[in-house]
């Protein structure tokens, strides 16, 4: 047993925290996260030259990390800068690349921007739903929510056919892009699909899709993770400093007593999403996962909720960073499957 | 024992139904049922809709132009708005500064400014909150020094809301330096054209403009602006926040929000089935609708009792901390619902892209802004603060 | 509208309040609610007496209440005063003798003990599982936790004939009843049927049982609301008088905001439960009474462990009466549906 | 980054956990998973049965006659016996008073106390809390005064747990009556058989005796009773209490309640299907196993800070919170698992009445048992007061 990152993710999360701490601060992400295309492609692009994106590929891949730990550490950092940059979808996508085995440099050096299309209106997060179909080189559906669409230069589609799910790639161009900016900033996308012409990548790739995702969720476990720690950070600062009746608010006792508990809500988080980290590539991976995002969704909107109140007025006001945060821990339960979907993962696999 | 209404209520009830049932106008109704902000328009022709009949000073007494209704026609009124998807009445001058003129003002303040409340001449804001005095108002900084006939301001509001469509703002000031801080203040009506008021927009986390912050500098104001006497503001101070917890717990529009809520939810597909049918969520939407039935007696009950005593207790309290808490998870479950579509920023998202059914385009940005209601008018926190002293006697 | 309790009810609720406070007090319920008979014969007597059991039935039925709010009254001042008389049982019986229009002096004088045996080990709550068969005026089944049951004289039965529920009268001598005391307080028996002769008392009553149940299930809430409010008085006094760190411990912000928040919520059981009681004989009782015996549950949790842990080590101790208190509460909820059943009928009236 | 027990570990791991299965006594581990009170003869059997192997020691370093184990290990250990269904090992000798003589016994004391630790000659029970005297232990007003050779003990101690059993107890006393009230306590070792000492059983609510109160009056103790300095005992209190601190998270008995639950929740039909197939008990059971999941992971955490650190930190409160909710949350669902089953007072039940599977009948009081795992060794609320102040700095 060893709670201690190696060398090589300590300085990944060193320099990268760094960055974004020097080109990321909280006035210029509230000035390109909500402005399209809702992320700045310079910073993308100094992103990819800092090697994050490399970080989370395998060597067989072309990278130098791919493991769990690696994909959390990048994330964590990523979430505590409130980072709008299209990682996910890079993420999600060089899974996938991988399985397939292709080349995917383009992706890992930033120069092409890639997203993955996969759930849709009515079946957001479930595969056995999905309904775009291919169909002779061709697709037909409608794909909701792809984040970093907005902005994509192509994209990877999960597709049925009949049975089996495939997935594609198509460029942008050929695809109806309805790009739109979010509520926690960002941009996403609807993917309109008609006869579009794709090419396939992978055929009967339903475990390699479900993998992807599994790295997807552990991915937005442990933004959350960095999200919920700059959140509490902030609310401490604030318990410190306001006054209310001569004294500050953290020396009243009920508000310390709910900081104390979130506290220990979000070292669980941290927890379960070290043991998602952990199991990533094994055995029992999806279920883990989605404990982990369940455990996430529960914390998230506990924190985010416990956090804007005993901020009070302050912490509903667009000017407060940490509002922002809250917002974003909020919203990341609506990505990849929210608190009571992946709680009915688990739940099936207790009753199996 | 007996927890229906009479005939007679029940006859004023229908009589209001009918009238907002003829008389609203469909893109009114439509706005509210969408959520988000209104704009000045829509609340503005709303009020001259009930002023029209009537009925806009209902917490009134009659000979000021008002209803004279008593505790439970208010309540109706209001639940019927609520149901009728009609827009809040705009409580700064109806709710909060008529009844302390009615109270504390000259016959002069109320033969001007009465009128202009009803009529629409004058849009009235707040001017109590300040950044260092929130929950603990008596601490307020605000100065009025008195020059010659004038006072004159100086300081800073802040959550002003809808200050950007008011034309007045009424305002807490401190008139005295020394003594109890509760004992210095005092209670002025300002007209927001005077030179040195400056206001500024405070943009909301889910990006709406419905507050302000107000800045005073050397703005002078004339001796007639005071109500009442100087330095009796904390008395109307006090006397104006009982008449804000007027439909405290917001019964009819939780009603409404959890009605639209379970249409959408019958409509929602997730997975091969409607939403409703899925047992966590409907165990969620059980849950709060016994929650908000519990509240409606809850409320009733205490109606009653502030009817018998002539006013609310601290027991209301118990209304604004439940009534916040039920609505805010209301709206949780409104943003749930949508799943991934609930992501867009309220109009960034192209034509094209909404299959939302349109009345659900602002649930997520209502969930955010609805964060609110646990904190202004005394944070829950300060309820429970409340209610220890005043009910528990700890 | 109108919350001000008649005078006749006024008058019973403080006539029985009085009786309990000096027949009733803690010391004389807890040697007799913990050794058989689990109740005191001579004070079901005196109860009788005083007209308790008159007040549960109509005019028509030879009383002279038998209202939604009669058995709220009496429930409570039963449950304030942690009474182990098996009144559940006597109203139970009452309902059902009165819709088959037959004679129930001696129930309403005390006299005879009656109980009804109605939930099964499998299925403990729902009418539509119910297995005990009636053939030939003989009936074969298992019922479990009959209140009261342990010392009743008489029973009526819920029994199935093909897809009709029917009620039967048995002698208590001609059945097997196991008697048992209960951790909170009073007894009960399982009920052993084998070929046991019984009287027909109620054809096709389907629709008379639920109403029964109806009028059960409003009294534990009742009876719950009663136990709430002793307990948290209980509660205050402790936090006035108990001091630590040189203070009263209700000096404590974190103990004042919970305890505020439990009197919120007891007035929310309080007032679902008035709710319940004026729509006790209407249309849609059924649903009423489940939302409020699921808020009952949620409360009556939080109340009882709450109160349990703000008491400290004094409160889990059987010589400290408000920890009776708490046992009831918790124990209310596996009579006659728990919480998550009663949300199921809730949730089941929804989705219609 | 690993979570994985490394290969040496495994080993140890594997080790005690066949000795565990070759030589645990059946009627020892079914009466653990029955639940319930556990007599003194299971209890001592298995304490023999860990002495026999050397391992009963196993906090303590191997010159005492411990094991010498690290941090890791004991985790493994404990984690074992809870699997296996042992009763605990009962701390007061083995794993609080066996480290402070070691720490600051005489030599005396040493070799005569910590080998009867061991065999089982004595039996040590604690006598630290009173009743005004519970999260503020430094209040405790039982007295020691010198008097000759002797010292004599007047007061009242309370929550002795099991002390029914024991025959020696350790005593927290003021010496000194002046100066700061942390200043004037010393640590006593006292034979339950000297005069002017009487136990009186406490009842637990759901009816078990498992603890006491200790009546001191004018009991004479030998002056070699004495722990350390005079007026040192809160040094010697607070180190007590951090060792008191071992297996906090109870991780290893909540894991082996939740598997007991699942089978349960498997066997028990209502309404015609396994209880454990309605999802609304279905995801309170889901629930519960992610918190404790997570929790382990915490747990190994905080014991890989302690061992690098030396010694535990003040968040392990976190691990005392979290892991007394979390068994809580497992007997509640327990409890309602058994519906109406659960009524009968543990032991009254007629043999013809239970239905209920063995493990069961004690599943309501077991619920209502551990009520106490949020109040005793620090209550919950204490937990918090250390984290805000050691760990949110507020």
């Amino acid at each position: 047993m060893d709670f201690e990152l190696s060398e090589d993710r300590r300085m990944l999360r060193e320099s990268l925290s760094r960055w974004l701490a020097d080109r990321y601060p909280p006035d210029h992400r509230l000035k390109v996260a909500y402005d399209a295309p809702f992320h700045d492609p310079a910073l993308w692009s100094e992103l990819a030259d800092l090697g994050v994106l490399l970080a989370m590929a395998t060597e067989d891949a072309g990278g130098f990390g791919g493991s769990g730990f690696d994909i959390s550490v990048i994330f964590e950092a990523l979430g505590a800068a409130l980072c709008p940059e299209p990682v996910l979808g890079a993420l999600l996508v060089s899974r996938l690349l991988a399985a397939a085995g292709q080349d995917q440099s383009g992706l890992l050096d930033g120069s092409v921007r890639w997203a993955l299309a996969v759930g849709e209106p009515d079946a957001p997060w479930s595969l056995d739903r999905i309904a775009t179909q291919a169909r002779g080189g061709r697709l037909t559906g409608r794909k909701a929510l792809v984040y970093g669409g907005n902005d994509a230069d192509r994209f990877l589609v999960v597709a049925r056919d009949g049975d089996r799910l495939s997935v594609h790639e198509i460029a942008a161009s050929d695809a109806e892009v309805v790009g739109f900016g979010t509520i926690d900033g960002g941009g996403a996308a609807d993917v309109i699909l008609s006869d579009t012409p794709a090419r396939l990548v992978l055929d009967d790739a339903g475990k390699a899709i479900q993998s992807a995702l599994d790295a997807g969720r552990l991915a937005l476990c442990a933004e959350a993770v960095g999200v919920m720690d700059a959140s509490f950070a902030a609310l401490l600062d604030y318990l410190r400093q306001r006054k209310q009746f001569g004294r500050a608010i953290g020396e009243f006792q009920a508000l310390q007593h709910r900081a104390a508990d979130l506290a220990v809500e979000i070292e669980q988080a941290r927890s379960i999403t070290l043991l998602a980290a952990s199991r990533l590539d094994g055995e029992g991976a999806a279920r883990m996962v989605s404990m982990a995002k369940n455990l996430i969704g529960r914390v998230g909107r506990q924190v985010a909720e416990e956090c804007t109140q005993m901020t009070g007025g302050i912490g509903v006001t667009w000017d407060y960073h940490p509002a922002h945060l809250t917002k974003r821990l909020v919203m990341i339960d609506h990505q990849l499957g929210d608190t009571d979907w992946h709680l009915q993962q688990v739940m099936a696999g207790i009753r199996a | 024992m007996d927890l229906n209404f009479t005939p007679e209520e029940l006859a004023f009830r229908d009589e209001v139904r009918a009238f907002l049932r003829e008389s609203l106008p469909l893109d009114i109704s439509d706005a509210v049922r969408r959520g988000g902000e209104l704009g000045a328009d829509i609340l503005s022709r709303f009020h001259a809709l009930l002023n029209g009949r009537g009925w806009l000073g209902y917490v009134w007494p009659r000979d000021h132009g008002g209803t004279g209704w008593n505790a439970i026609q208010r309540h109706i009124f209001e639940e019927e708005m609520a149901a009728a998807d009609c827009p809040r009445i705009l409580p700064f001058g109806v709710n909060m500064l008529g009844p302390v003129l009615i109270k504390f003002g000259s016959e002069a303040q109320k033969s001007h400014y009465l009128p202009r409340i009803l009529d629409g001449t004058d849009w009235w804001c707040q001017g109590y909150s300040e950044p260092g005095a929130g929950s603990d108002l008596a601490s307020l900084r605000t100065r009025a020094v008195r020059d010659g006939d004038d006072w004159v301001l100086n300081g800073q509001k802040t959550w002003t809301t809808l200050g950007q469509y008011a034309n007045r703002i009424f305002v807490l000031a401190r008139t005295r330096a020394d003594g109890k801080p509760q004992e210095g203040i005092s209670f002025f009506l300002v007209d927001l054209d005077n030179p040195g008021i400056e206001m500024r927009p405070i943009r909301l986390l889910e990006g709406g403009h419905e507050v302000n912050e107000v800045f005073f500098t050397d703005a002078r104001i004339p001796a007639d602006a005071l109500v009442g006497e100087e330095n009796q503001g904390w008395t109307i101070a006090k006397y104006l926040l009982t008449h804000e917890r007027t439909n405290i717990a917001g019964v009819g529009r939780s009603y409404r929000a959890l009605a639209q809520l379970k249409d959408l939810a019958r409509q929602t597909m997730r997975d091969g089935r409607p939403l409703i049918d899925d047992p966590l969520f409907a165990a969620r939407l059980a849950e709060v609708e016994i929650d908000l039935e519990a509240m409606n007696i809850l409320n009733l009950r205490m109606l009653d009792q502030a009817q018998k005593r002539g006013q609310p207790g601290a027991e209301t309290s118990m209304l604004k901390i439940k009534g916040s808490v039920i609505r805010q998870e209301i709206s949780d479950l409104a943003r749930r619902v949508l799943g991934p579509a609930a992501a867009p920023f309220p109009g960034s998202a192209p034509d094209n892209l909404a299959l939302l059914p349109e009345d659900a385009v602002n649930n997520a940005a209502d969930y955010f802004n609805m964060r609110k209601m646990s904190i202004y008018g005394g944070s829950n926190e300060i309820q429970r603060n409340i209610l220890t002293k005043a009910v528990l006697r700890l």
